[in-house]
């Protein structure tokens, strides 16, 4: 099976939909694209984030991400997967992360793009610093995603 | 061997990267972070709470107690917080 | 909060970047947004798919799409989502259906998106009817879309 | 009251939609079916295996024992096949 590849870390922003066409362009063999966009949130109750600077490990990150795509391939019947991870300064509405995935069949698609999502989240070499009124602060690891990751494990 | 530094645990030493040439007796990863701390006191903010660090081992994850013998790069860094 | 809902039943395609773009523009409250989109697959094996014809039921196909959008709100914080089906004839690599959503974050969105294409799949009223070497037939439902769609009623 | 045929349960009937006028004797859903499958050979050709058509009043789906009394619009159809 052809399923093509595409990792990218990358300063500059990124364009959904070019990035699906490039996946399914000119195939028929995909039932099914999955896309999740990360997105940098606003100011929420109080506290303004006027800004987020990623800072990420080169090499180290795009390895880590080309290790999960590859599991990502043996686990699930995918036609191909796209990850692209940006890296630098963001501001509000604007996107951090895009994972596509392709399948024939839609279930297949959506776990890989959550597995994916979920080992970004705590295994990419990528950190967030949040600038806001109050200076500036390191995000803090959540929980909630270690928890998410550990479920693929089970 | 190379050594890194991201995010807060590079701020608070105050430097991306260094080369350093530990003794023998420093096997593993957690002996590393010893030494490290036994540096000076940017070194001690860094690593005060060594279960909370992170370590990889030419580019892959490591456990505290990884050999780092023939390592040519260590980075050490807080969880990650992508995606 | 304010979570827009857009349903639409249509002959023509849809375009993935502009749905997302009318959901996400202008907003800093979304951190995830999820595709999925269905796309008519060609010829496997030694079937031949020439086509795909959608036939659907106007106004209860709208009416049953709302009442899970409805349901998917009630379930998940979302900040909004988008339901695009199609009707009438796909060839293979065409768009047959989109779902988008968007929340703060991606558990919700993706779960959410899950939630709707189970239920489009088994509860929507369309029927696929595709036409081949061999002529015409109609698509058989099948147990497995029955099984995803009743994990959400446990 | 009115009655609409969706995919094959409208190619083998010959039409889309049709105004009946059951008697009272026909209360539900599936005695509807049955009523129908007595006009003719088309439709007991769409209703042979009265357990795969699926139904709906009002453009809501019901189950065969729904009661028919007060629906402007009944359809049946197959299994649904979309997304």
């Amino acid at each position: 099976m052809n399923a093509p590849v595409t990792i990218r870390i990358q300063q500059e922003d990124f364009d959904t939909a070019r990035e699906i066409a490039a996946l399914s362009r000119g195939r028929t063999d995909i039932g099914a694209v999955v896309t999740f966009s990360g997105i940098c949130r606003g100011p929420e109750g109080g506290d303004e984030i006027a800004s987020l600077t990623l800072e990420h490990y080169p090499g180290m990150a795009e390895a880590e991400i080309k290790r999960h795509a590859d599991e990502a391939l043996a686990r699930w019947p995918l036609q191909g997967l796209t990850v692209i991870h940006r890296f630098g300064r963001v501001t509000p509405g604007q996107n951090i992360v895009l994972v596509v995935t392709a399948s024939k069949h839609r279930q297949a698609a959506f776990e890989a793009a959550q597995f994916l999502m979920d080992y970004l989240k705590t295994s990419a070499p990528f950190w967030k610093q949040q600038e806001g009124a109050e200076g500036k602060g390191w995000v803090e690891a959540k929980t909630h995603d270690e928890d998410a990751a550990a479920r693929w494990t089970k | 061997m190379k050594v890194k530094y991201f995010a807060w645990v590079r701020e608070r030493i105050g430097k991306a990267e260094e080369t350093i040439d530990p003794p023998a007796s420093v096997r593993t990863v957690d002996d590393l972070i010893g030494w490290l701390t036994a540096r000076g006191e940017t070194y001690a903010y860094a690593f005060e709470k060594p279960k909370v660090i992170r370590a990889a081992i030419d580019q892959a994850h490591v456990k505290p107690d990884a050999v780092i013998a023939g390592a040519r790069e260590i980075a050490f860094f807080p969880p990650m917080t992508g995606g």
